[in-house]
């Protein structure tokens, strides 16, 4: 890697403290937490999709969310451009939560909730000039929204700077919602499942346009979904999540092609593939992801897991290197441990 | 009289739906127009004052006068002209009302931004209070407070006294319901989408949260009015009015205490009474469709009008 | 043909009136088949009329909607000229239904096992004791232990709570499954939970199913049939392999390369390549083109498109029992009002 | 679990709303001006400074307000000592004790018919949309609720006497006063039958709207289609599934409206001259008897408490779900 990271995010772990009963308080127990996130780390180059994928509750919105300040990381750091987001400029170079929220953006999944019902488009996609003074005259403020409108494809903007929210259909809210993204011209884009609210042939629209707004303008995007089915599409990079924690990351398709962990293979075996000639035999999981207040120990994904073996359930695995930049957190997986434990994965159980 | 506005707020906007929306909007605004016609225009609507007596040729004062000997709604225990007292009445009436119903709003929509968006301890603290005087049964706290604040030798008007004390206990459903409303805007999706963007709270406040709130504001307070009313005209009949500036509930207290009823002198007791009903209900059928019109997306589950076509959920809706 | 039909739909029209009194038509000449055991698959994008479809055959549909035309076959009974009193008997224990999985579809007030039991009951199936064992049995069928079976809806999560609408489905041992959108708001993990359940159910019992969704790779992993639906209207209907591997409709076509296939995307080249999209936007159902429905968005449009709205024609007969038939003027078909255009 | 926490919420805030009205109490008592000595005996009879001071001492009134009249008070209210009333001579507790069953009568039966009713007439008039008894009972309703309580009672009290003969005040004719209320029956009846109208009126209004509401929207709900698609007929989709959810709504409200019931047994009871605690409230106040009106306010409010708290049980036994707001 020859350019510097736009954003790294260092050992970043988010909880969430329990409401305490009055029971608790008179047995005075420690107050419980929800550990969303936990220990995770990565980075994203400029230009650069990652997805960040898994089911809910894995903690994928949570880190969007705390990278863009909606919430409070409990440990970790995050770097802007080599800065440290909310740092002491003391300690080395340092970025404030304003000046970070100028340079990245975050867009929502439900395009029906994230506009402000009241507010004309014209408003909406003018706030971010507003709220960071930039754009003084009028002239300048207009000019600047009618070029964000028509870079998302509402063309011509004219026609739109008047209307409210409801008045658009779906897959227009969500050409809004990015170009109230684009009008500060950004760098990073943090969307979370931007296409899960759309009809299919909606969703392909946006995701050509995003896709096109990193070719056109190099914005980084961290994508993050629960549909496997569409990385492959747009992201370069895949880290999967399961209870808090990266299980699996690497080039989207070296991860696709040759899933490592355990849950990736499960989990991909199961995405619906459009094509009747191709049914496989999914991996099903049995049960449901556990509650991420009781944490299980050693590896999390141990007590659902179709191949653990006693060490998983003491051992909780690292992220580490399998070949390349393709990371797994698995104790049985070559090259991931120093054992060769792998050696009892059967690497049959995904092929039809 | 009841404060569990919430809930029949919407059943009353439902009701409205039932009825057909402009119409009723109409007829509540036509009640409450005339009635302030009334009131702004009183004196030129009767050439008595209020304190008249009424005197027959003989010079002897007519007590009882049914509308036929004096018209048009005949005369009190007193001699005094009925439709005089009515038309003046008004303007005691919906001076109350309106000065305790912003009072009561003023406090209830303070109260409640402040607990909904500051959050934690205050929220706390200030729900305490109001549950707790949502639970204190209203009129026979307001009659203890009123008969304590006239002992008190204040030297203000009883009105005074009346709009202080219904100001200050009518508030609590308010509060109750811009909190929770204002916990529901705070949570959704376009108010991160501006603290994302980097708003600071007061834009926030000021430009997503306060318009979303502000139709919900203006319609309570015409609910609180209805509200106002009939709380006045209670306090009022039981004695607690200025009898030296009757409203609608003096002049049914007088009625009622001065053997109105046994003389069946109907004309005595009946206007004040309509007079009321028909403010109240003009206030209450006006609310509702107010809060209709303000709020574009009342109706708006994201179901409805979002889509491109005509689903199934929005014809159901019909 | 192998064997006959245990649904037949044939030229189902549906119309809602609207508040303004317009008319909208949710559904015109939809016709398809559905025989024992088969699972057929209905698909199309939201307003297209599927579920529209399924509240038809079930006579479920809201006050406002009426059904202008056609037959609802189920084995040689019209549904559509029963009185009220009989449908209610059909339904459930002939038809059954499966909702989306929001916590919706089940009575919040009452306990998952008296929800259970309840049509059984309703249908004078078997007396309580034997109503209760029944309820054991189909729980444990789908999964849920018996711990749970006093406890109340919100207590579940969603993929128990779509376990337990399935147990309650099956309570009166139907013939036939409507399964709308089972899985949205599901997990994948879930979703597969849950058509796996479908299947063993389907091999042990039998039964018929139609799955509402709006996932193509949903309908190419569990359904024998197909059919995909737009503004309304079907536009295509056969066996899951021809239509997937020889679409004719153009939306069809431009539906599927819409889709992203994950089987093929380990060897898309790096940093992706973008989807196939369909410009424009489904029609309004009150406002529809006086021609193919699909026509304003069509690449291949032809001026007749313009004139007549296309029938379903017949593309080749397969083995299966189901013909792959398509509505588009480019197959060279009759117009609308042809004489039997559904016919199986 | 949810619901103790729930239940010990409701508990506690009906705890602190007591220790709130007692200190309201004690507090205006103090703060009224004038000698309540004074009051004891009556305006204009002189009595010696000495007598003076001896009540004076019988009251406690030489006492520092705070603590220890506030002490004092606190104790003798909670072995039920709630003092003498200065107009009747009687002891507050024998006092109120005398009138609440009247009051109990008046609003419980009220209140059961008007819930019945409400609950009856709200369903139906939500299940049969845009019928004539749907638009009646809307049309009802809103005026019902812009009625006030006290004219109502004037205008029924006119019209049952002069149309029907019924009396027009107290709870039982002149010559069965005394008489234990069992024994005399029929009178006692013909005596309720207004007051008990009239309120029953006012709160069938806001309970048939809101069970006419509530009920449309339950029916718009996913699980009612369920219910149908299993052959059910319409009426046991009403009544087995409709019903108890649309209830919650209006079990929140009669919670609500406790206190509401409280302010129309106050009107109704004045302008019938119904001899219960409202009454007595009204003339304590007239008659500024404050040990009287201090009892009466206190016993109105631990009611309301009380049946909110009930009303709170209720919806937890309806709702399995409790949601802690």
């Amino acid at each position: 890697m020859t350019t510097d990271p736009i954003l790294e995010v260092r050992d970043l772990a988010v909880e969430f403290p329990l409401r305490q009963g009055i029971g608790d308080l008179v047995h005075r127990r420690p107050p419980r937490v929800v550990t969303a996130v936990d220990d995770v780390s990565f980075s994203l180059d400029p230009g650069e999709v990652l997805a960040l994928a898994g089911e809910s509750g894995c903690g994928k919105t949570t880190i969007a969310r705390t990278l863009i300040g909606l919430g409070t990381a409990t440990r970790g750091e995050i770097l802007f451009k080599g800065r440290r987001v909310g740092g002491d400029p003391a300690e080395g170079p340092a970025i404030s939560l304003k000046e970070l929220r100028q340079k990245a953006q975050i867009m929502f999944q439900d395009p029906y909730e994230s506009l402000d019902p009241r507010a004309t488009i014209m408003d909406i996609v003018a706030e971010p000039l507003v709220v960071h003074g930039l754009a003084a005259s009028e002239e300048q403020r207009l000019d600047r929204v009618v070029r964000a409108l028509e870079e998302a494809g509402l063309r011509p903007a004219d026609d739109y700077l008047r209307r409210r929210p409801h008045e658009l259909s779906g897959g227009q809210r969500q050409r809004v919602v990015i170009a109230s993204a684009l009008v500060l011209e950004p760098d990073l884009l943090l969307a979370d499942e931007p296409l899960s609210m759309l009809d299919v042939s909606i969703r392909a629209e946006i995701l050509n346009l995003l896709n096109g707004l990193r070719r056109s303008r190099g914005i980084s995007i961290l994508f993050i979904t629960h549909d496997l089915g569409i990385v492959g599409h747009f992201a370069d990079r895949l880290a999967v999540m399961y209870l808090g924690r990266i299980v699996e990351m690497g080039p989207t398709r070296a991860v696709l092609h040759d899933p490592q962990h355990p849950y990736t293979r499960a989990l991909l075996s199961v995405v619906p593939v459009p094509n009747p000639r191709l049914r496989r035999t999914p991996v099903i999981l049995q049960g449901e992801t556990p509650n991420p207040v009781d944490l299980p120990a050693g590896c999390r994904f141990h007590p659902r897991c179709p191949i653990a073996v006693e060490a998983c359930r003491v051992t909780e695995p690292d992220l580490a290197w399998v070949r390349d930049a393709h990371r797994v957190a698995c104790l049985l997986v070559a090259g991931a441990s120093g054992d060769d434990a792998a050696a009892r994965l059967p690497v049959d159980h995904a092929e039809g | 009289m009841s404060r569990a506005q919430a809930p029949r707020r919407g059943a009353l906007r439902r009701g409205r739906r039932a009825l057909g929306r402009n119409k009723l909007g109409a007829f509540g605004a036509i009640l409450v127009l005339t009635a302030f016609f009334l009131a702004v225009c009183a004196p030129l609507l009767t050439q008595y004052a209020p304190t008249d007596v009424i005197r027959d040729a003989a010079g002897h004062g007519m007590t009882f006068a049914p509308p036929w000997e004096h018209g048009p709604l005949g005369t009190d225990d007193a001699g005094r002209d009925v439709w005089t007292q009515l038309v003046y009445g008004a303007r005691i009436s919906l001076t109350v009302a309106v000065l305790a119903g912003f009072i009561a709003m003023f406090i209830g929509s303070t109260v409640g931004i402040t607990a909904g968006f500051v959050g934690g301890r205050a929220d706390t603290g200030l729900m305490r209070v109001t549950d707790v005087l949502l639970v204190i049964p209203d009129l026979p706290l307001m009659l203890v407070l009123i008969a304590t604040l006239r002992q008190m030798d204040l030297h203000v008007s009883p009105l005074a006294v009346l709009i202080v004390v219904i100001g200050l206990l009518y508030w609590t459903s308010t509060a109750r319901l811009i909190r929770s409303q204002v916990l529901t805007v705070k949570e959704r999706q376009f108010v991160d989408r501006s603290r994302a963007i980097g708003a600071g709270r007061i834009h926030i406040v000021r430009r997503r949260i306060l318009p979303q709130i502000m139709p919900l504001i203006v319609v309570n307070t015409v609910l609180i009015l209805s509200t106002a009313i009939l709380v006045e005209s209670g306090l009022a009949f039981l004695g607690f009015g200025d009898p030296t500036q009757p409203s609608w509930g003096t002049m049914l207290n007088f009625a009622f205490d001065r053997s109105a009823i046994t003389n069946g002198a109907w004309w005595f007791y009946l206007p004040p009474g309509i007079a009321i009903v028909w403010v109240v209900l003009g206030f209450a059928l006006l609310g509702n469709v107010m809060e209709e019109r303000l709020n574009p997306r009342l109706a708006g589950h994201h179901l409805e009008g979002g889509k491109d076509m005509v689903s199934v959920q929005d014809v159901t809706e019909a | 043909m192998t064997a006959s039909p245990l649904l037949s739909v044939r030229h189902l029209t549906t119309e809602f009136r609207l508040d303004d009194g317009q008319v909208a038509r949710a559904l015109e000449d939809v016709s398809f088949d559905v025989l024992p055991s088969q699972t057929v698959g209905l698909v199309g994008e939201s307003g297209c009329g599927k579920t529209t479809t399924v509240l038809s055959v079930m006579r479920l549909l809201p006050g406002n909607a009426q059904i202008t035309g056609g037959t609802v076959l189920f084995r040689d009974t019209d549904l559509l000229t029963l009185g009220e009193p009989e449908m209610r008997r059909h339904r459930w224990k002939d038809i059954a239904i499966v909702f989306q999985g929001a916590m919706n579809a089940l009575n919040p007030v009452m306990k998952i096992a008296d929800q259970v039991r309840e049509p059984i009951l309703q249908h004078d199936l078997m007396d309580r004791f034997a109503a209760d064992r029944r309820v054991d049995e189909l729980l444990e069928l789908v999964g849920i232990p018996r711990a749970r079976r006093n406890q109340y809806p919100h207590q579940f999560s969603g993929g128990m709570r779509q376990r337990a609408m399935i147990a309650m489905a099956l309570a009166c041992s139907p013939d036939l499954l409507f399964a709308d959108e089972p899985t949205t708001a599901l997990d994948v993990m879930i979703q597969a939970q849950v058509f796996e359940l479908f299947k063993r159910i389907q091999a042990e019992l039998g039964l018929a199913i139609v799955l509402v969704t709006h996932d193509l790779g949903i309908v190419a992993e569990m359904c024998d049939v197909v059919v995909v639906m737009y503004g309304g209207m079907v536009a295509e209907v056969g066996p899951v392999d021809a239509v997937y591997n020889e679409p004719q409709h153009p939306y069809t076509q431009r539906l599927l390369a819409a889709f992203p296939d994950p089987s093929l995307a380990a060897d898309l080249p790096a940093g992706g390549q973008d989807l196939a999209t369909i410009p424009g936007t489904p029609p309004r159902l009150n406002a529809l083109p006086p021609g193919c429905r699909f026509e304003p968005r069509c690449d291949r449009r032809m001026d007749r498109c313009r004139e007549a709205s296309p029938a379903l024609v017949d593309v080749a007969v397969t083995g299966s029992g189901s013909t792959h038939r398509a509505a588009c003027h480019l197959l060279g078909g009759r117009e609308t009002g042809g004489p039997e255009a559904g016919g199986a | 679990m949810d619901r103790r926490r729930f239940l010990l919420r409701k508990a506690g805030l009906a705890l602190l709303t007591i220790l709130v009205v007692f200190g309201i109490n004690f507090m205006l008592f103090r703060v009224l001006p004038g000698d309540p000595v004074r009051s004891v005996i009556g305006r204009g009879v002189r009595i010696t400074p000495e007598a003076q001071e001896a009540l004076r001492q019988q009251f406690g009134l030489d006492q520092p307000v705070f603590p220890d009249q506030l002490v004092a008070t606190a104790g003798q209210w909670l072995q039920g000592n709630l003092g003498v009333s200065w107009s009747l001579r009687r002891p507050v507790t024998e006092v109120l004790a005398s009138k609440l069953p009247n009051t109990l009568i008046l609003v419980g039966l009220a209140q059961l018919v008007a819930i019945v009713l409400g609950v009856l007439l709200g369903m139906l008039a939500g299940w049969k949309r845009k019928t004539p008894l749907d638009v009646g009972a809307l049309g009802f309703s809103l005026v019902a609720w812009s009625v006030p309580t006290f004219w109502l009672g004037i205008i029924l009290l006119v019209v049952g006497s002069t149309l029907f003969g019924l009396p027009t005040a107290g709870v039982v004719s002149p010559e069965n006063t005394g008489k234990p209320l069992l024994s005399v029956l029929p009178d006692f009846g013909r005596h309720l039958l207004l007051p008990v109208l009239t309120l029953t009126i006012v709160f069938l209004g806001e309970y048939m709207l809101i069970m006419r509401s509530s009920i449309r929207e339950v029916l718009a709900d996913d699980y009612i289609l369920t219910a149908r698609a299993k052959g059910l007929s319409e009426w046991q989709v009403l009544r087995r599934h409709a019903l108890r959810n649309a209830m919650l709504p209006l079990v929140t409200v009669i919670a609500i409206n406790v206190g509401f019931i409280v302010s129309g047994a106050i009107y109704v009871e004045t302008v019938f001259s119904y001899d219960g605690l409202g009454k007595l409230f009204q003339s304590s106040l007239v008659k500024q008897d404050y040990p009287l009106l201090q009892g009466a306010f206190m016993l109105l409010a631990v009611s309301v408490v009380i049946a909110n708290f009930i009303a709170d049980l209720l919806y937890v036994v309806l709702d399995p779900r409790v949601k802690d707001t």
